[in-house]
């Protein structure tokens, strides 16, 4: 039912676009409360994980079939960006799952919060604020969740640099992980 | 000053002294070891001859625990009141040593054999002994405030409430024994008891001594009542900030208290002393009275093993909206047996008193549950296919 | 001989006790010093072979109204009582002068002329003679009393509950 | 965290109430089933503020898997909820074998049901044991509880190697056949599991202090669970009939015939969420007698290498743990490397209706409110 | 329940049954380890009498046997650990170990293995055994079967730094310790050498033979070729 779902959703609401890699819909930044609502309306009564992607300034290879014809690649500078991807169900009537989700530049990520209309997404979202620092407008109680609270930066970001861990000490495991270090880069 | 009065009382006090700490590291042992056979566990059996391997099946642990108890270095809290700090374990454990003098133990040796004079052989020997164990209630608090710590505070609170209220059914429910023996003199309610009339084989007499037992338990802290020091919930309870010897205190405070008191029930309700083989060597008295104590205790530690623990405002209600009235309708029952057997005497008579009052308390004990506890009762569920 | 000592020593105890109940500053101490001056008291009674008397003593006094007085305590607010509030007495002078005249002018005439009965013949003090007594002649003020004490028992609880009550109305309305 | 250290100090308040004490229960405490801290003000013994605190065990277990491959981070999977590692293990390699095409061999399906029930025996029982041991009896429930897991978790061992971190599931089967001797084992366990079971139940079910500890404590309502994303056994015992096992019917759930048992909505208190983990462990004990019955022989673990590089692709996969429902998400970007792997913690969501739930109670019941929740710290925080 | 506190006496009952119990049946005093690869007879019978040699540890008789696991150790065949020592230091399992515990330096010349191949051989290879959190995936990603997992417990040492990092030496056991530890496992995998080793010689004997083959024929094309030009001049 759930793929039949996304037509009466998009018709219902044209301004949200439909992302078939993924298979989800992208809801607008504007009315993104309405949409959440009328699908709780509309029987998916339970959000069962929200999470938070994050998207690094990437160049993308496209084939495109330019005026002349032929297709030749274009690269072309893919914005960053953060989703937040909720996965929806239905309890009452036992259906899959509808991913929706919200996207957000990554300076300065603002998103609506849909905790007013699911609760469960109450946690999930303080974590996604903990660890990308998607600030969510109308979360009841949005604090840091798992990090300490004079904790800066944001760890779950792909661009996050460790913080010079001073009370480290060296043991006879340091060599290992010099030649780790060396071998591996993290993307 | 007479050199034989200072004999006779350290002839009846110094044994009290020595028998009672001895069997306390007993009972610690056949606690810890009852409670893990309980468990499927062997229970400690390392520490027997030091030194050695042969492990005595552990009967060395209570000497291991004391020493290592001294040892233990005693940390007192920076914000703690330092005097209450230390008077409270030793406050907690002389009303406990106190009220074992009034229990009719004749011991064996010297001018005693006779029993005619004990040390405290005192007219009103009960009160007495529920005057002064009240006293553990203020020790009790005065550790938990002492601490300055807010668990200890929480335990020290729930403490004096918990004894307070059920310091009441325990005293009226002894009042139905002292009604019917005519006399407070412990020695006195041991003599009327003797050649197997004991109290606790009449009716009013069994539920006088249920009330008491579950009062006593409330009383020493014990099992379904060690709300005190409930570890679940306020860590230790009002010795959380005790360590090293005063903590040891506390726990010897605590079972002499629990000597003590069954000791009490023993007297009242199991004929103290009273047993087979009397005629042959009259010392057995002492023997039957320690093995009946140590029943009692048995019959504790199994309830520790099995009961969880009840909330505190359950405790009030059950104190007072389950005890005290039984106990006091227990009273009226026993007033109306009296006076029925007196009257009519005859087994007749005798016959319809028991089932009368059986019948009573037993149709009394429910309506008052039912009142107190009236939607708890186990549930149906349903199955998806 | 030895009733003396012991005499002299319970005494101290107990003057002991209320004066320190009397100037300790932390209320916690001065409560458990008045506990130990009933103790001494107790003992007291315990001498003059009334130890009827002195199980109530320590039954009543300790028990009941030291607990009392430790809840009073507890639940007042910021009366933890170490706190550094000085007790100032500042006419400790006309003080002294009162207790004189009370010693000098009420108390030694009362203890000069009180005639103690010099009886001989051993008193030996029996419960059973004590409850005997409280039946027969004076059983109407016994039950008197006991209804005195039930009405105030009530009388506790109504306005403990009372309170609560006035709390549930505010709440609901 | 709270920002400034909550002051320990008696709070003074106007007039003559009595003042809110201010109590931390805090990460070293014995009730709160591992690091978890509860800064909870107290009226008397009621509760009037509780605010959970998070985060001493976080490892951030998320960002280690993306760089590592698929099956390097599987070991680590045992870590999130460490009384459970088979089921964790076994919803990471359902939501991997959504990425690629690997067809799982009979009996690797069979041996993943019996490895998941036996789990779920596991999880519940013990869940019982601390759950009375909160109640106050002193540990012998939950030695009962610990002698049959010590039973299945020698299982575990001459299974998978290890009793509880087993790294047993692989994507399309097993790592390696259960060694022989060891089905017949298990029939006898769980032959005898129902003799354990009704005398564990005589021994709690009837007993009046705990029949008047639990009932009426810590309700929780059913239009609350399900919006809360409340799941599993909480869910059931607030009234709702949704269990994965059954919706979803992964692996070979529908061949099983077992029932779900649930409650009609309007409790849904501690004595419930008790109950119901009772009930269903003799389901639990039903569907492996059927699964040991047929299980049929066969190789363990289907075609596919060990280092695989996915298609881009998402992917959600969930099955129903014995704490709820358990979710991998993962967004492959065709390297050897998950680009975002993410955990859907069963424990972390219900305790959501934490707070809800002890408000208003006594400090002894949010002590057992919070263990009819069942969590685990490792899960919590990953 | 109907009578009064019936459900507190059926517990005690049930307590009372696990307390009589625990004296009389086995099934309710389950604490001996009764699992071990040796023989009844030789297990220790109280603490007293073990370890017998030197260097022997009591873990070598209380371990279970089949798969239980505990930390890596590195595998030789029948003879003096560093000839037959089955690693060829190709370092994929330091690449592939999750907690990245093992250390590997490569050696510079290569040396006669088992079955006469020069082979590299691993000059350093150390486990720092308090980081390994003994997870096999380095046994299943070893193409070689060198490395296998230990079920020996007893590594405490009172140096915190380098007493946990093993060394090589330390780590080469036997292949017929493996055997006599897990016995079943060690079956399984030394037939699956057994049937690969088979397989690869079949291959190279069918590669042989059809090289040869190919030679003959490319051998009588080319004859064909020249008879054919030899036809054409």
């Amino acid at each position: 039912m759930s793929e039949l779902f996304h037509e009466s959703l998009l018709n219902e609401f044209p301004e949200a676009l439909w992302d078939e890699a993924a298979g989800a819909v992208i809801l607008p930044g504007a009315n993104a409360l309405a949409i959440a609502e009328w699908l709780l309306a509309s029987g998916w009564d339970y959000c069962s994980n929200v999470t938070g992607v994050d998207y690094l300034e990437a160049e993308v290879k496209e084939k495109i079939t330019n005026d002349a014809g032929e297709t030749e690649t274009v690269t072309r500078t893919e914005p960053g960006r953060i989703d937040v991807v909720y996965h929806l169900y239905s309890m009452a009537n036992k259906t899959g799952p509808l991913i929706i989700k919200q996207r957000t530049g990554r300076e300065g990520a603002t998103v609506k919060s849909l905790t007013p209309v699911w609760r469960s997404c109450d946690l999930q979202e303080r974590e996604v604020y903990d660890l990308f620092g998607v600030d969510f407008k109308g979360h009841p109680d949005q604090r840091r969740i798992l990090m300490w609270d004079e904790f800066e930066g944001h760890p779950m970001r792909r661009d996050y640099i460790e913080p010079f861990d001073y009370e480290w000490e060296p043991t006879a495991h340091t060599e290992i992980l010099e030649k780790h270090q060396r071998g591996k880069v993290i993307v | 000053m007479s050199l034989e009065l200072i004999k006779d009382i350290l002839l009846a006090t110094v044994p009290l002294l020595v028998i009672f700490p001895s069997l306390f590291a007993f009972t610690t042992w056949m606690e810890r070891k009852a409670l893990a056979r309980i468990q499927n566990r062997i229970g400690p059996n390392k520490i027997g001859i030091p030194c050695t391997r042969i492990g005595l099946f552990g009967l060395g642990q209570p000497a291991a625990d004391g020493i290592k108890m001294i040892f233990k270095e005693d940390i007192v809290p920076r914000g703690a009141d330092k005097l209450f700090h230390l008077l409270a374990p030793i406050l907690a454990l002389i009303p406990a040593m106190l009220i074992l003098c009034f229990l009719p133990l004749e011991f064996p040796w010297g001018k005693f054999m006779s029993g005619q004079v004990q040390a405290f052989l005192l007219d009103s020997a009960v009160i007495f002994f529920f005057a002064i164990s009240g006293l553990a209630t203020l020790a009790i608090f005065m550790a938990g405030w002492a601490s300055r710590n807010k668990y200890s505070l929480l335990g020290g609170m729930r403490a004096v409430a918990q004894m307070v209220s059920y310091e009441i059914p325990l005293v009226l429910s002894a009042v139905v024994v002292v009604m019917m023996a005519g006399s407070l003199n412990a020695k006195e309610i041991a003599d009327v008891q003797t050649g197997f009339n004991w109290f606790v084989l009449t009716p009013w007499g069994l539920a006088a001594f249920i009330v008491f037992f579950v009062a006593a338990l409330a009383e020493t802290n014990r099992s379904p009542f060690d709300l005190p020091e409930a570890e679940s919930e306020i860590i230790a309870g009002y010795f959380t900030e005790y360590s090293g010897f005063k903590f040891a205190l506390f726990f010897l405070g605590e079972y002499i208290a629990m000597f003590a008191i069954s000791g009490l029930a023993v007297t009242l309700f199991l004929g103290a002393g009273d047993g087979p083989f009397l005629a042959v060597a009259p010392w057995l008295s002492v023997v039957w009275f320690i093995a009946k104590i140590f029943g009692l205790i048995a019959v504790m530690i199994w309830l520790r093993g099995t009961l969880p623990r009840l909330r505190v405002d359950q405790l009030m209600a059950f104190a007072w909206k389950f005890l005290l009235p039984l106990s006091i309708f227990n009273i009226l029952l026993a007033g109306m047996s009296h006076h029925v057997t007196v009257a009519y005497p005859g087994t007749t008579a005798q016959v319809v008193t028991w089932t009368v009052s059986l019948v009573g308390m037993y149709v009394m004990a429910k309506g008052l549950d039912k009142i107190s506890r009236s939607t708890a009762k186990p549930r149906e569920y349903l199955y998806a296919e | 001989m030895t009733q003396e000592i012991t005499f002299w020593v319970l005494a101290v105890i107990a003057v002991l006790g209320a004066l320190v109940a009397v100037r300790r500053r932390n209320l916690i101490h001065g409560v458990f010093a008045l506990m130990i001056f009933f103790a001494a008291l107790a003992g007291l009674f315990l001498l003059l072979l009334a130890e009827f008397i002195a199980a109530v003593q320590i039954l009543v006094y300790i028990g009941a109204v030291g607990i009392l007085l430790l809840f009073a305590i507890m639940l007042t607010e910021r009366v933890t009582g170490d706190d550094a509030r000085d007790i100032t007495s500042r006419g400790s002078f006309w003080g002294w002068v009162a207790a004189l005249a009370v010693l000098v002018f009420l108390l030694l005439p009362a203890i000069q002329s009180a005639d103690l009965p010099q009886t001989t013949e051993p008193y030996n003090p029996s419960v059973k003679a004590l409850g005997q007594q409280m039946m027969n002649p004076y059983v109407v003020t016994l039950e008197v009393l006991a209804l005195l004490l039930t009405a105030a028992l009530i009388g506790a609880v109504a306005a403990s509950q009372g309170g609560e009550k006035k709390k549930e109305d505010a709440d609901d309305a | 965290m709270t920002t400034a250290a909550p002051n320990y100090e008696l709070l003074q308040q106007e007039g003559l109430e009595t003042s809110l004490l201010e109590i931390s229960m805090g990460p070293h405490h014995p009730s709160t089933h591992g690091v978890f801290r509860m800064d909870v003000k107290l009226d008397g013994e009621t509760v009037v503020e509780l605010r959970p605190v998070f985060g001493y065990l976080h490892r951030n277990h998320e960002k280690l898997a993306e760089n590592m491959t698929y099956l390097s981070s599987m070991p680590f999977t045992d870590r999130l909820d460490y009384f459970n590692s088979m089921t964790n293990n076994w919803a990471y390699a359902l939501a991997a074998e959504k990425l690629i095409e690997v067809e799982v061999p009979e009996r690797a399906e069979y041996l993943r049901v019996i490895m998941a029930e036996l789990t779920r025996l596991v999880n519940h029982v013990t869940l019982v044991g601390f759950f009375v041991n909160d109640l106050g009896a002193l540990g012998t429930p939950l030695m009962y509880a610990f002698r049959e897991r010590e039973k299945i978790l020698d299982l575990f061992e001459q299974a998978s190697g290890a009793r509880m971190m087993c790294n047993y599931f692989r994507f399309g089967g097993l790592r390696n056949d259960v060694p022989e001797g060891w089905l017949d084992r298990t029939r006898e366990l769980v032959d005898r599991f129902p003799a354990f079971l009704d005398e564990y139940e005589q021994l709690l079910c009837e007993n009046e202090i705990i029949l008047s500890r639990t009932q009426g404590v810590g309700n929780l309502s059913r239009e609350l669970a399900v919006n809360a994303g409340i799941t599993g056994p909480m869910l059931r015992a607030s009234g709702v009939n949704y269990d994965l096992r059954k919706v979803d019917a992964y692996g070979i759930y529908d061949r099983f015939k077992f029932r779900v048992p649930y409650t009609d909505g309007d409790t849904g208190d501690c004595y419930d969420r008790f109950m119901i983990r009772m009930l269903e462990m003799r389901e639990s004990v039903a569907i492996l007698k059927q699964a040991l019955a047929d299980i049929p022989e066969g190789d363990i673990i289907g075609k596919v290498s060990k280092v695989f590089k996915p298609k881009p692709a998402e992917a959600y996969g969930r099955i129903e743990g014995p704490k709820g429902e358990l979710g991998f998400y993962l967004i492959a970007d065709g390297t050897t490397k998950p680009y975002r792997y993410r955990v859907r913690p069963p424990s972390l969501i219900n305790l959501t209706v934490l707070r809800d739930m002890c408000l208003g109670g006594k400090i002894a019941d949010a002590c057992i409110i919070l263990g009819s929740i069942d969590i685990v710290l490792g899960e919590v925080d990953r | 329940m109907s009578i009064l506190g019936g459900g507190i006496f059926k517990g005690m009952a049930v307590t009372l049954r696990n307390f009589v119990g625990s004296y009389f049946s086995k099934e309710r005093f389950i604490t001996t380890n009764e699992y071990s690869w040796r023989p009844e007879s030789e297990l220790p019978q109280s603490i007293g009498d073990y370890p017998k040699e030197e260097g022997e540890q009591l873990s070598d008789t209380t371990t279970v046997n089949h798969y239980s696991r505990n930390f890596p150790m590195l595998l030789h065949d029948t003879g003096e650990p560093m000839d037959t020592i089955r690693c060829v230091a190709c370092q994929i399992c330091e690449r592939e170990c999750p907690p990245q515990c093992i250390y590997i330096e490569k050696s510079t010349e290569k040396k006669e293995n088992a079955d006469g191949k020069p082979q590299f051989y691993p000059a350093k290879f150390d486990i720092d055994v308090s980081v390994c959190m003994s997870c096999q995936i380095c046994v299943e990603v070893c193409p070689f079967d060198a490395i296998v997992m230990n079920s020996q417990f007893e590594l405490s040492t009172p140096d915190r730094f380098g007493g946990l990092l093993v060394r090589r030496d330390d780590l080469l056991k036997s292949n017929d310790y493996y055997h006599k530890i897990h016995p079943q496992e060690a079956a399984t995998r030394d037939e699956r050498m057994a049937a690969d080793k088979a397989a690869k010689e079949a291959k190279k004997k069918a590669a042989a033979e059809k090289a040869k083959a190919a030679a003959e024929a490319k051998a009588a094309a080319a004859e064909a070729a020249n008879e054919s030009k030899e036809d054409t001049e």
